[in-house]
């Protein structure tokens, strides 16, 4: 089922696409600290794929290769077939690459809204001298890509913080604002690093609806770092773990679930 | 030797001690900056405030006599006695800490945890207020401080360095100034002293644990206010310092407190958060200025030296932009 | 009554310089009150306004001040002084910049209201190469002259008479620019030691003087060779580098000490009836001196100007005349209590400069004292007015301004 | 209470992004902008144009400038008063060059002028942060004097080096001069801080704006969601040039008239001109204007009450007031760090809950 | 509301009593409408609610960290062992024994990892051997960390920077640890080993904590009294086991129904559900 060059069919029927991302051999090092060795695997289309492992294990490391803000001293990113050349992160935001980080990275000095209005950078364009005199285009642009921002901050329900500087939210909120912001992007393809840390039960729940509802409705390709293994057992199609920057296993929930070397180096006990 | 590689060499060994000069200014504004992350623009004023007090003190002048000569007409200036340069400066000394724990328990107290840029206009307010209260406590006219530290070209090493001209007419032997080769040593001890306290130390640590987090260290039981007043009281010496060296060489006036500008390319090509790095730093920009100005100026009209250290500095940073010694700049999502 | 403005400055940067100059001002003014209530029978109100040495400040007090009657304008800076001319001159309002300021002013035919009498900067760089000349038997060519300047409006003016001079005298000139506020020299004074010129002359104010006195006393230039410009012969430019300063020389256009009659009247009037501006212990110094002698130009033209209209209390435009029509005498000066305190000399329409006499001082450290050691003597007046004429030519050019006289 | 938003509906998002969303406010608005141009003209004298006004419009244009690189994109400064001789120079330069061409052109371009050299000594942000960055773009700031010092081309090889506005107009009336009327330096200057205003409003409600902050709030992170850091900073260091340069013309050609690089345009500006801007409050506009205020007017004020009104020696005003403004700045940042426009924004909240306390 | 002392079943003695406390943000937002709360002698007491229920700022107002926040207790007291510490420097705080682990880590950067565990003995006086012993101790409970001793703090990973702000304090050997959601971003294995290091140092050393948690699972079965929170409010508390009970409390803080816990996926509706007080 797996190896189907074509994609594959989940069981809950979705139908998963061909190859989207994929890393070959990446091995990424900090001085004498190997964050990533010789790592391969790859992300399909429309799938929610979760990275696991202990901390320190190189995750969020290889999130930041693939948003181009690490560089690899070996291996290559392959991005829908094509080998992607060095970018910077930048340039990969305008493939339709988005993310979320572990370490919120909301901008703290502005308002809900103009933090989620950032996600639609790459989809405006009107020059400095239209905005200037805020006639024409400027002003357009900026109507039609606030009613998507509103359709997304609806969809996450956070109306009621609109115009809230993010400094004063609190820690959950944040959280939501920040996936906010990397949906109003509408990525390709999704990066999820740790999104329900510090939630309770009730929240993950929500949080684990808007992940499906986003993979559903729009489509999009999500890969996804959680320590909830409740969560990704029940929101992945397929998981890859890692453990001091190697890769320990790869496969649907269930199949990592009984990998006996998962479970010594990271669930301790078997997860159910 | 031909003359341009003597009066070469003659340029480097003033530029080191101009740099030195300049690391002592500079070392009080990388202690402040060390312990709490505040960039500390009134570092200069300090300097001309703890000179004008050492000399007051020393010639016996009534703090506020101007002041309070206008409000009730009297005509006092003087006590009358004269106190001894050692003494007088145990006294600045002291009159320092107190500075630094009203600055500490009026000021920083209330601003912990805000951001650089708040804190740096905070020691802005700071530099006004202190330069105003200076001038009315001291009086603004031009004092000429003497503590008995040794001016002028050192005779000792232009004797005996003459022969290397070689017969050379034009050369009579390097010129050092003796005030300043007291300064080198001075700064030598100095950077020992507080490199060893800041690494080496339990206050040390601390000091660099508040510059990271205020809120972590006070999390963990630090005394930011012990901390602040004590580096703050640290600065204030180091002030006193470049003030009684500065103030020897010039008199003790307003422009002590513009010495700041010449500390702060210094600080930026050794690094803001390094003791090391001041002193290094102001040797190169000491040496590059001079050099600059001596090979360079004379084609451009000269008058280069305040902008080519900054230039200088600004070269370094962009291939390390943490300055030389500086803390790494952590970049991570 | 008389309006007299004092833009004055006691703080800052140039505060050391600024506060004799003030205190000398104001206490001349007070004298004039408190022993003649006045001049011609008209009190006088000085009106302060400190301007540290700031251009913006200058103009904020210009402002504040041109509407209550301001007499005459004593600036003491090159900066306001430049930003004053025009604004003044539109408002019919006299500046009177002793020694300073722009020089070219001192062709009353460009410019209406602005006197620099009795000396002005050009006349300095000349008294200074007449004093050399004079001390080489006339002949100083082939020497070297360097010419340390405070890199400003203010240290420019003489480079170009010198260089003037230099073609016509034969010696060597070398600018050396010191930005302020001239904390540092080092580079200038190593360079003054490696090129060993015959005389240093320096254009400064502020620390700069003191730095660069301290600076030659180190690299032991001999003080003799050693000339500044009358801004740098104060007492607090040589008091901080001690013994080593003796013999330093100054340029000067009025005469120095309180050996002056004019000063017991100032002691009992003004200082011990605890009336003096400042803390009563400038009087006598340098600066104090120039600060008193402006004042008593002010007064002598405020008294002309009573006499020509016939009103005492005077109208700015009536004070301009007065100055425009301004005569010193020996005798006059004598009366005044101030006997062969400055030359004697007479303003007319086209020459608002005076008659640009220059003399020099000296420093004796043993006894803290400058003492005159050269009369006031001629200036080149063939080379100097050629420039003005030049310079105030393009200005009136520039501002297509007729000829006033 | 006093200050009331309920019932006053947006019912598009083109009216909630207007510049004043509230009625209240917009009122208020249009009633200062009457007021400034149909009042002030009549009432104005000298005294007020050159010594308050024309200082408080031409500061309040460059604490805007700054404000934009240094409260919207956070890139600390200590250049602006190079930047601000540039667009003197350049506007003299223009000036004399060109004597028949309009006023308003002249300072444009000199903005213009000053937004390139802005964009050149901005290159080094790009690696160059924080205060280290402050501290580099010194040498800017040391440079530029050095080099109007240094070079007669650039003050028309006068004697002094001083620069002097000679008489231009706009539409026949005389701006520049020692003959210009003060209601008509008013007017210029109030036009260009209008403009200006109104750019950098829009400017900071839009894309680029927001480019801007997230620069300024955490630049990788704005990286990785695809900010160009470049374009954005450097767009920036434009803007803020362009706006710094039209104030360095304005304030050397209508305002002082003559000029003194080092003298006029020293460091002391630049730190003035971040004074402004940090005490009226980063990333607002309303802040830049109070900031502008606060720093020109309380001088004034104090000398008035200290040696006009007490009679107080005027060196112990003159020190007293530093003694007053150092410690109002301290007590203002500690009554509220973020400047006057924050201590605004809540004051009105707290006039929106009236009586309530919360 | 219940007089949580009297239902307290663990201690004898309460250490820390929170008493009716407000707090104020920035003057005008007002965050904590009255919460009082109990923390007994030995025992681990937890505190639980949502986002922006108010956790975080109950234990910032307890350790006096408020004021650099710009907020403000206006009502209310805090008693640590039967004195008001309302205005002690956090500082005091921490050598009367109570000392808090800041939610989001708050290492300092620039500091090494070992660096940053000595800054918490700060407080100590009891010399280089003890400190030497207790850094040992520190390691041993995380080895990750004497792994990374030598690296910049700045360049740890999430959960390596959730071992350092825990393992710093315990090096002040505190009497009351205020632990702010010690498990967030950690392994699941690893949740559970810091977990058993609470209650290891709560049976064997006697270490009281007060400990804001959203993973209510693993809280309630450690600790032995709860507190819930909703928009500053204590809304429910009782000892651990009888919340665990609670049918509420399970299914909207542990996620179970009464068929056990439920799939993510099959959470079809997120609209907001009943609260007890809004
Ligand atoms: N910029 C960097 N410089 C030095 N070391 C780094 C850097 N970034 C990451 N590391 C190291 O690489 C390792 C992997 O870090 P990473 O953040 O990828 O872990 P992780 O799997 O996301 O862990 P966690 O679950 O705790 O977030 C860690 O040991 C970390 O210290
Ligand atoms: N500095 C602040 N300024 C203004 N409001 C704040 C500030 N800090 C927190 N708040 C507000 O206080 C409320 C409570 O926040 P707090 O951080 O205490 O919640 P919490 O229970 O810890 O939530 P979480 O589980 O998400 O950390 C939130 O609504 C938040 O918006
Ligand atoms: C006026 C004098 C005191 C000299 C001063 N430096 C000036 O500006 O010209
Ligand atoms: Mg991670
Ligand atoms: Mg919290």
């Amino acid at each position: 089922m797996l190896d189907a060059s074509e994609g594959y069919v989940t069981e809950d029927g979705r139908q998963i696409g061909g190859v989207v991302m994929e890393m070959k051999n990446i091995t990424l090092r900090f001085g004498g600290v190997v964050a990533i060795k010789d790592i391969s695997f790859d992300i399909r289309e429309g799938e929610i794929r979760a990275i696991i492992g202990p901390n320190g294990a190189g995750k969020s490391s290889m999130l930041n290769v693939i948003s181009g803000f690490y560089i690899p001293q070996e291996g290559e990113v392959f991005f829908h077939g094509k080998k992607r050349p060095q970018m910077r992160p930048y340039e990969v935001a305008r493939q339709g690459i988005a993310r979320t980080f572990q370490n919120i990275a909301l901008f703290e000095g502005m308002s809900v809204l103009d933090n989620v209005m950032t996600g639609r950078l790459n989809h405006m364009k009107s020059g400095l001298f239209s905005q200037a005199l805020w006639r024409g285009k400027a002003e357009q642009e900026e109507t039609e890509n606030r009613e998507i921002v509103e359709k997304v901050i609806d969809f996450l329900e956070i109306q009621h913080i609109r115009k809230t500087p993010v400094s004063r939210l609190p820690y959950g909120l944040k959280k939501r604002v920040e996936l906010a912001r990397a949906l109003a992007a509408e990525p390709k393809l999704l990066l999820l690093d740790e999104p329900m840390a510090g939630m309770n039960v009730e929240e993950k729940e929500d949080m684990s609806r808007f992940i499906l509802d986003v993979n559903d409705e729009f489509g999009t390709t999500i890969a996804l770092i959680e320590h909830d293994m409740g969560v990704v057992m029940d929101l992945s199609d397929r998981v890859v773990v890692m453990d001091y920057g190697k890769k320990i296993g790869d496969g649907t929930p269930d199949e990592v679930r009984t990998n006996q070397d998962v479970i010594d180096a990271y669930l301790g006990v078997s997860h159910d | 030797m031909p003359d341009s590689l003597l009066f070469g060499t003659e340029v480097v060994l003033n530029g080191l001690m101009a740099g030195v000069l300049y690391a002592l200014v500079a070392l009080g504004f990388v202690l402040i900056y060390k312990a709490s992350g505040i960039f500390n623009y009134a570092q200069g004023v300090m300097a001309l405030f703890a000179a004008m007090t050492l000399y007051g003190i020393m010639v016996g002048q009534v703090p506020f006599a101007h002041l309070i000569n206008a409000i009730f007409g009297t005509h006092i200036h003087h006590f009358g006695w004269e106190v001894p340069a050692i003494i007088a400066i145990v006294l600045t000394i002291a009159v320092m800490v107190l500075f630094a724990w009203l600055v500490q328990q009026y000021i920083f107290r209330h601003l912990v945890g805000q951001e650089p840029i708040i804190l740096f206009m905070a020691t802005i307010g700071l530099a006004y207020f202190l330069e105003g209260v200076a001038d009315l406590m001291w009086g603004s006219e031009i004092k000429a401080l003497d503590v008995g530290l040794p001016q002028g070209g050192s005779f000792w090493i232009e004797e005996n360095t003459q022969w290397m001209g070689m017969g050379n007419e034009n050369f009579y032997g390097f010129f050092l100034d003796q005030l300043d080769l007291i300064a080198t040593v001075i700064a030598a001890v100095l950077v020992i002293a507080l490199v060893a306290f800041s690494q080496y130390t339990k206050q040390g640590r601390a000091m660099r644990a508040v510059a990271d987090d205020h809120q972590a260290a006070l999390s963990v039981g630090i005394n930011l206010n012990f901390i602040w007043v004590l580096v703050w009281s640290v600065a204030g010496f180091v002030a006193l310092v470049a003030g009684i060296v500065w103030g020897s060489k010039s008199g003790v006036q307003f422009s002590l407190s513009l010495i700041a500008l010449k500390a702060l390319p210094v600080l930026m090509l050794g690094g803001f958060t390094s003791i090391p790095g001041a002193i290094v730093g102001g040797l190169i920009i000491g040496v590059g200025e001079k050099l600059f100005e001596f090979a360079i100026g004379p084609l451009v009209g000269g008058a280069t030296e305040n902008w080519f250290a900054y230039v200088l500095a600004l070269l370094f940073l962009v291939f390390r932009p943490q300055g030389l010694f500086g803390d790494k700049i952590i970049e991570r999502v | 009554d008389l309006v007299f403005p004092s833009l004055s400055y006691r703080t800052g940067p140039y505060a050391a310089g600024g506060i004799p100059f003030a205190d000398g001002y104001a206490d001349y003014f007070t004298m004039l009150n408190e022993r003649d209530g006045g001049i011609g029978g008209e009190p006088i109100r000085l009106v302060e306004c400190e301007t540290g040495y700031n251009t913006e400040k200058g103009v904020e007090c210009y402002e504040s001040t041109k509407g209550e009657g301001a007499l005459v304008y004593q600036p003491l800076s090159t900066g306001i002084t430049y930003q004053l001319i025009p604004k003044a001159t539109a408002d019919g309002i006299p500046i009177h910049t002793m020694g300073y300021g722009r020089t070219s002013a001192a062709n009353g035919n460009v410019f209406s209201n602005v006197f620099n009498y009795p000396a002005n900067y050009w006349n300095g760089a000349s008294g200074v190469v007449n004093y050399l000349l004079e001390s080489n038997g006339g002949d100083i060519n082939g020497k070297k002259i360097a010419l340390v300047y405070h890199n400003s409006a203010y240290g420019k003016e003489p480079i170009r008479t010198l260089e003037e001079l230099s073609k016509k005298h034969g010696f060597e000139l070398k600018a050396l620019p010191v930005d302020h506020p001239g904390q540092e020299q080092k580079s200038q004074w190593l360079q003054i030691r490696r090129d060993r010129p015959d005389y240093v002359v320096i254009w400064g104010w502020g620390v700069m003087n003191q730095v660069a006195v301290q600076e030659a006393a180190n690299i032991r230039f001999p003080m003799e060779n050693f000339i500044g410009v009358w801004w740098s012969g104060a007492e607090h430019d040589v008091l901080s580098a001690g013994d080593a300063a003796n013999g330093y020389k100054a340029i000067t256009f009025h005469n120095v000490g309180s050996d002056f009659p004019v000063f017991d009247d100032i002691k009992k009037h003004v200082v011990d009836a605890g009336k003096a501006a400042g803390a009563g212990d400038q009087v006598g110094t340098v600066l104090y001196n120039r600060g008193l002698y402006a004042a008593m130009l002010a007064a002598e033209a405020v008294k002309t100007a009573q006499d020509m209209h016939g009103v005492t209390d005077i109208t700015p435009q009536q004070m301009r005349d007065g100055m425009e029509a301004l005569e010193i005498t020996e005798e006059k000066m004598a009366a005044l209590g101030m006997p062969n305190f400055g030359p004697s000399f007479k303003v007319s329409c086209e020459n608002h400069g005076g008659p640009g006499l220059v003399g020099v001082n000296q420093w004796d450290a043993a006894s803290k004292t400058w003492s005159l050691i050269s009369d006031f003597k001629p200036t080149d007046g063939e080379v100097i007015g050629a420039l003005v004429a030049e310079d105030s030519g393009a200005y009136a050019a520039e501002n297509k301004i007729e000829p006033n006289c | 209470m006093f200050y009331r938003e309920a019932g006053d509906f947006k019912i598009s998002y083109t009216q909630d992004n207007q510049t004043f969303p509230i009625r209240f406010d917009r009122y208020r608005y249009y009633a200062v902008m009457i007021f400034a141009f149909a009042v002030v003209p009549f009432l104005i004298n000298d005294y007020w144009a050159n010594a308050i006004m024309l200082p408080f419009l031409i500061y309040a244009i460059a604490a805007i400038g700054l404000n934009i690189l240094t409260g919207y994109c956070g890139q600390v400064s200590l250049g602006t008063g190079g930047f601000m001789a540039v667009g003197a120079y350049a506007c003299y330069k223009l000036m004399t060059a060109f004597p028949d061409v309009s006023m308003f052109i002249h300072v444009l371009l000199a903005g213009g002028i000053t937004a390139l050299v802005g964009v050149l000594f901005g290159l080094p942000s790009l690696r160059i942060k924080g205060f280290y960055l402050a501290v580099a773009t010194l040498a800017a700031q040391f440079f530029l004097v050095w080099l109007f010092n240094r070079v007669p081309w650039f003050y028309n090889y006068s004697a002094s080096g001083q620069i002097n506005a000679p008489e231009r107009d706009v539409f026949g009336i005389i701006i520049t001069g020692p003959n210009a009327p003060a209601w008509a330096t008013y007017l210029f200057c109030l036009i260009f801080l209008t403009l200006c205003a109104l750019i950098a409003r829009n400017l900071t409600r839009g894309t680029v704006g927001r480019k801007w902050m997230a620069i300024r709030d955490m630049d990788i992170a704005a990286e990785i969601i695809g900010v160009n850091p470049l374009k954005a900073k450097m767009t920036a260091f434009a803007v803020s040039s362009f706006f710094v340069g039209i104030s360095g013309a304005l304030f050397f050609a209508v305002y002082l008239g003559a000029v003194e690089v080092g003298e006029v345009f020293g460091i002391q500006k630049s730190f003035l001109v971040l004074f402004m801007v940090i005490i009226g409050g980063l990333g607002s506009i309303f802040g830049s204007f109070a900031g502008a205020a606060f720093l020109v007017l309380l001088p004034v004020v104090l000398k008035v009450v200290g040696a006009d009104m007490l009679g107080w020696p005027t060196d112990i005003v003159a020190h007293l007031q530093l003694v007053i403004v150092g410690a109002l700045i301290i007590v203002f940042l500690i009554m509220e760090p973020h400047g006057l426009a924050q201590l605004w924004r809540v004051a009105k909240e707290k006039l929106r809950l009236w009586p309530f306390p919360h | 509301m219940l007089d949580a002392a009297n239902t307290n079943d663990v201690g004898v003695e309460t250490l820390l009593e929170v008493n009716n406390i407000e707090v104020i943000y920035n003057h005008v937002i007002l965050v904590l409408k009255g919460v009082s709360l109990n923390v007994p002698k030995g025992g681990i007491t937890a505190l639980l609610g949502g986002n922006g229920a108010g956790k975080t700022t109950t234990l910032k107002a307890i350790s006096n960290l408020l004021h650099s926040e710009r907020g403000e207790v206006t009502k209310g007291s805090v008693k640590y062992r039967g004195t008001d510490v309302h205005d002690l420097d956090p500082a005091d705080l921490v050598r009367k024994g109570v000392i808090q682990v800041m939610e989001g880590r708050h290492c300092f950067e620039h500091l090494t990892v070992e660096e940053n565990l000595l800054t918490g003995y700060y407080t100590r006086t009891s010399g280089k051997a003890e400190m030497q012993r207790d850094l040992e101790l520190v390691y041993n409970y995380f080895p990750r960390l004497k792994e990374r001793r030598k690296s910049l703090a700045g360049y740890t990973s999430g959960g390596e920077q959730q071992m350092v702000a825990i393992g710093r304090a315990l090096m002040a050997n505190p009497e009351t640890i205020l632990l702010d959601e010690p498990s967030m971003g950690l392994a699941p294995q690893l949740v559970e080993e810091i977990f058993g290091i609470v209650k290891d140092l709560n049976e064997k050393e006697g270490v009281s904590f007060l400990l804001a948690e959203q993973n209510t699972n693993v809280a309630l079965r450690f600790a032995h009294y709860g507190y819930i929170l909703e928009s500053g409010r204590v809304v429910m508390d009782g000892p651990a086991a009888d919340l665990r009970e609670n049918p509420d409390v399970k299914e909207f803080y542990l996620g179970m129904s009464e068929e056990g816990r439920k799939s993510f996926r099959d959470v079809r509706s997120y609209r907001r559900r009943k609260r007890w007080l809004s």
